[in-house]
């Protein structure tokens, strides 16, 4: 599996990214900086990772929506290549509208970051094909802006095609605290019609080693390289 | 206006003035005078602190660097250093707690990256008056979210810090920030400009008209009046720190870098100045080659602008194209201003014209130090307390809620969860713990880091005080299962010109250096901040201590919760 | 060179959190004749345009590419003389 | 019922990162004729006020007490009927 990490003026979970793809999966692993570009065919999968690329200027992901790289990124992505959005990096997907939505600042207008629980809604992607199905697992939500909106009809569309991935059912480390984010249909993560692009708030990169204390987002790394190696069927 | 007044009027001393005019051999020009008066502020020059802080112990075989340069470091093993410092942005948090509190953030990482160690964790002090009060609350609520904002923005994690509400910081809140980072032995870059005839580069933002006579105002006690210097508020740019920071981390590893120096108060003087002196060296520079943002300005104002997200660079001769073209990429100006000179002094040019020229040294290094009076205060003689007076409450579960409801006891979650703890996924131990704990990667080893204070402590016993701080940084760090390995102070005092308060500076100084003494933990570098006084009020004595602890093994790492049914509790110590 | 004065804010039926967040602040204060508040952006633009229609035209195609967010924000904006 | 247009915008010389990140953005759109960009603060505030002279002043009252940062910010504002 080759992987691609977008690397946006100001990301900072490139190197997190490309630490579990290199160093857990064992898999290759290239960044590529935003004013480069790059082929279909050159990478499997392409992560855009979290951080506050631009400083989250004008709105996160506006700004990072528009350079170079993004013409790479949505060539691969209909071409039918993989794409992961980890909380900025999902902003990005929102702002150059390869997902549909926008994000909204928390409910408490407060960065947030804190253990979530989330569950899996769906299983049948390529990024969530070893949860189980309603399970719930913990995940790092590390976020200011991560209120996911989007008008009715879109709304109806990503329930009716069962389209949200994850989405929150706890805050905290025991997963009941008040709800910082307010989320619609507490949406944390959604994935496109052909559902070969993710964009997720939570951060399964950080929860991918025992010695940090959860190894729950493993699997969503371990699901792709799954993916790939039992044959793809989107 | 005669030049004795005007150096009046930009706060230096009659022996300061005579000081300067003997070092000249004559009357210093108004670029000049400005520049001293940045330069030989306490905040640039600690004058009032220098000869106490040489009572600290700042040796021992893992130092690598102690006090005097950007930040201290210190070897963890498997040739790997740890750079770290500590630096308060008390004054400007006054007047905006969302940018003081945020380029406090911002300075602090420029000194660790500076060293060519990548920033890995930060962590912060925070004092402010009781949150019933609805100004302290604001200071409060928005040093907090400047703090986040900045680290968040530029994804490196906040893994601890101590916040304490008490009615003596109401007027003057106190922010202390804290940065960690990592740097293998051989790559680290100090901030010298050696090398005669090598290129002296200004590297990052543009300068404006920001924080004019920052430095000096930090020196001075917060009166009505003062309040507004007439000049801008620096206002932070994460973003732009973060290219700086990716540039720099690229730039650094280049064998043709001589020097850098972060840019922090008193910009381009304190930085040419410094790095001139610390290597015996003299540097001229024309200001009009550096890049501006406002228009119009005068030399002084370029020379003494605290622009944030700039730095000083030093490469040798015939490179500049090369750290153009790393600056380039991250969209950041890099221009070469300035030659390394042999003649000691800064010169400064305009267009090509003298318009100013001083001895490097003495604006670094040639402030007259002043030996303070100190006085035991009155206070400490009526403190005498009969605990067994004291009724016992007839109903401790009711007292200990109380306890727990109290702001300094509870929880502190409403605050770090604010704080992007985890970025990076170095971070075994979050906050809520006693120390923070972070793995080092590609190797076994771990580091736990904690920051500390009890300024009350210190009220009540300036002594014995600073030894409890230090006592407990390492407890804390012990208990996570880190030997410590060396630390850093912010000393948060009021007016050193009044006795009373530099005996409480020098009896917390005596208090941490003794501890640190005794439990083999030197000083790696640190900051003082004097003048933290209000119109009414003076703050507790406030020492600050970070320390840092190595642990051999990270998985052996000690959490503070209780883990299992029947597990026997046992408490150590009288 | 004119100048073109932008607004943005929440298309009706858009949460505003901010805006939520400061009016109970502005009642607190003794505010009462404040009814209702809305937050949004406000961008100040030089364009270096020959008329006021090919500056508009400019505004427009700035707001919608970049400057404004569709699915939450309306925009205003009017052309000055700088 | 009367409405505040109020717009909030860096003082002179006081640093806007936002409108110094955004620029090379719009520059590489292809928008050469914008020269600058300047980023502030919107706000539209209904204010029950019998005439314009009182709203101007509860708007006063309003920025320099909550809305404003004056280290850093400016204002200017508009009064119109609802
Ligand atoms: N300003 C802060 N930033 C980050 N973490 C903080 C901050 N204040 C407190 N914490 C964290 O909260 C926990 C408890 O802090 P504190 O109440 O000071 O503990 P203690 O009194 O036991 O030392 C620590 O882990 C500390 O790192």
């Amino acid at each position: 599996m080759r992987c691609a990490v977008i690397q946006f003026a100001g990301s900072s979970g490139d190197g997190d990214c490309c630490h579990v793809f290199k160093n857990i999966l064992g898999q290759s692993a290239d960044y590529v900086f935003h004013k480069e570009t790059f082929k279909p065919a050159d990478f499997d999968i392409v992560v855009l990772p979290g951080g506050a690329s631009h400083g989250d200027y004008l709105r996160p992901g506006a700004l990072s929506a528009h350079t170079k790289v993004m013409e790479s990124v949505k060539e691969a992505a209909n071409s039918g290549k993989l794409i992961l959005g980890i909380g900025n990096g999902f902003q990005i997907l929102l702002e150059a509208g390869l997902l549909p939505g926008t994000m909204l600042i928390n409910k408490d207008i407060k960065f947030y970051a804190d253990e979530v629980l989330v569950k899996v809604e769906n299983t049948a992607t390529p990024f969530t094909n070893l949860y189980k199905k309603d399970e719930v697992i913990r995940l790092i939500l590390s976020c200011k802006y991560g209120s996911y909106f989007a008008d009715a009809k879109t709304i109806e569309q990503l329930k009716s095609q069962n389209k949200i991935v994850l989405t929150y059912c706890g805050f905290g480390k025991n997963g009941d605290e008040e709800d910082p984010v307010a989320s619609m249909e507490n949406i944390a993560a959604i994935a496109n019609q052909e559902g070969n692009i993710l964009g997720l708030m939570p951060h399964p990169e950080r929860c991918a080693e025992e010695i940090l204390g959860n190894t729950d987002g493993l699997r969503m790394f371990q699901s792709i390289l799954q993916y790939f190696e039992g044959g793809k069927t989107l | 206006m005669t030049a004795r007044e005007e150096a009046k009027n930009l706060g230096l001393t009659d022996l300061e003035f005579d000081e300067i005019v003997k070092t000249l051999k004559r009357e210093p020009n108004y670029l000049e005078l400005s520049l001293y008066s940045v330069m030989w502020s306490e905040h640039c020059s600690y004058k009032n602190s220098k000869a106490v802080l040489k009572r600290f112990p700042t040796e021992g075989p893992q130092v690598l660097q102690g006090p005097g340069e950007n930040a201290g470091i210190v070897d963890i093993g498997d040739n790997l250093a740890i750079a770290m410092k500590t630096e308060s942005h008390n004054h400007p948090s006054a007047v905006d707690p969302y940018q003081g509190a945020a380029t406090g953030a911002g300075g602090m990482l420029r000194d660790i990256f500076t060293m060519g160690a990548r920033p890995i964790a930060l962590l912060n002090s925070l004092r402010f008056g009781k949150l019933d009060d609805d100004r302290a609350e604001y200071l409060f609520r928005e040093a907090v979210a400047g703090i986040g904002d900045y680290g968040n923005a530029i994804g490196v994690p906040t893994v601890g810090g101590e916040v304490y509400f008490d009615d003596s910081y109401e007027e003057n809140p106190l922010v202390n920030a804290m940065c960690l980072g990592i740097v293998p032995h051989d790559k680290i870059v100090l901030g010298k400009a050696a090398g005669v005839g090598n290129s002296v580069m200004i590297v990052g933002a543009a300068t404006g008209r920001d924080g004019m006579h920052g430095a000096s105002f930090a020196s001075g006690e917060l009166t009505e009046g003062n309040e507004d210097q007439g000049s801008p508020m620096q206002v932070g740019d994460p973003f732009k720190e973060k290219q700086l920071m990716e540039a720099c981390m690229e730039l650094l590893q280049k064998e043709w870098v001589v020097g850098v120096q972060d840019m922090g108060a008193a910009g381009v003087v304190s930085s040419t100045s410094e790095t001139a002196a610390r290597a015996g060296n003299g540097i001229e520079i024309d200001v009009a080659l550096v890049p501006q943002r406002d228009k119009d300005m005068k030399p002084y104002e370029i020379m003494i602008s605290e622009s944030q997200e700039r730095m000083l660079v030093i490469v040798e001769k015939g490179h500049e194209d090369d750290v153009k073209k790393i600056f380039e990429k991250w969209d950041l100006d890099a221009v070469k201003f300035g030659t390394v000179t042999d003649d000691g002094m800064l010169r400064i040019l305009e267009n090509g014209k003298v318009v100013g020229e001083v001895p490097a040294a003495s604006l670094a290094g040639g402030v007259p130090i002043v030996k303070r009076e100190s006085r035991r205060p009155e206070y400490l003689d009526k403190l005498q307390t009969d605990f067994s007076k004291i009724p016992v409450p007839s109903d401790l579960n009711d007292i200990l809620l109380k306890l727990l409801d109290l702001p300094n006891i509870a929880s502190k979650a409403i605050v770090y969860r604010q704080f992007d703890q985890t970025v990076g996924t170095n971070t075994v131990v979050t906050p809520g713990s006693d120390a923070a704990v972070l793995r080092i990667k590609g190797t076994k080893r771990g580091i736990a880091v904690t920051i500390d204070g009890n300024g009350y402590y210190c009220y009540l016993d300036p002594y014995e005080g600073g030894k409890q701080i230090v006592a407990e940084a390492a407890r804390n760090l012990v208990v996570s299962g880190a030997k410590p390995v060396a630390l850093t102070d912010g000393l948060n005092f009021g007016n050193p010109e009044k006795p009373e308060v530099y005996y409480q500076f020098e009896k917390c100084v005596d208090g941490l250096s003794d501890a640190a003494r005794k439990l083999g933990v030197p000083v790696i570098s640190g900051n003082v901040s004097f003048y933290n006084e209000g119109k009414h009020t003076a703050i507790y004595p406030s020492p600050v201590v970070g320390m840092l602890g190595v642990l051999e093994d990270v998985e052996k790492h000690c959490t503070m919760d209780f883990k299992q049914d029947g597990d026997v509790v046992v408490l150590l110590g009288e | 060179m004119l100048v073109a004065k932008i607004f943005t804010f929440p298309k009706a039926g858009v949460l505003d959190p901010q805006g939520s967040a400061i009016k109970p602040v502005i009642s607190n204060l003794g505010f009462t004749n404040v009814k209702d508040i809305q937050t949004g952006k406000y961008f100040e633009v030089k364009i270096d345009a020959c008329d006021v229609a090919e500056a508009r035209k400019t505004v427009q195609e700035l707001c919608s590419k970049v400057l404004v967010n569709p699915v939450v924000e309306d925009y205003e904006f009017e052309i000055l003389e700088a």
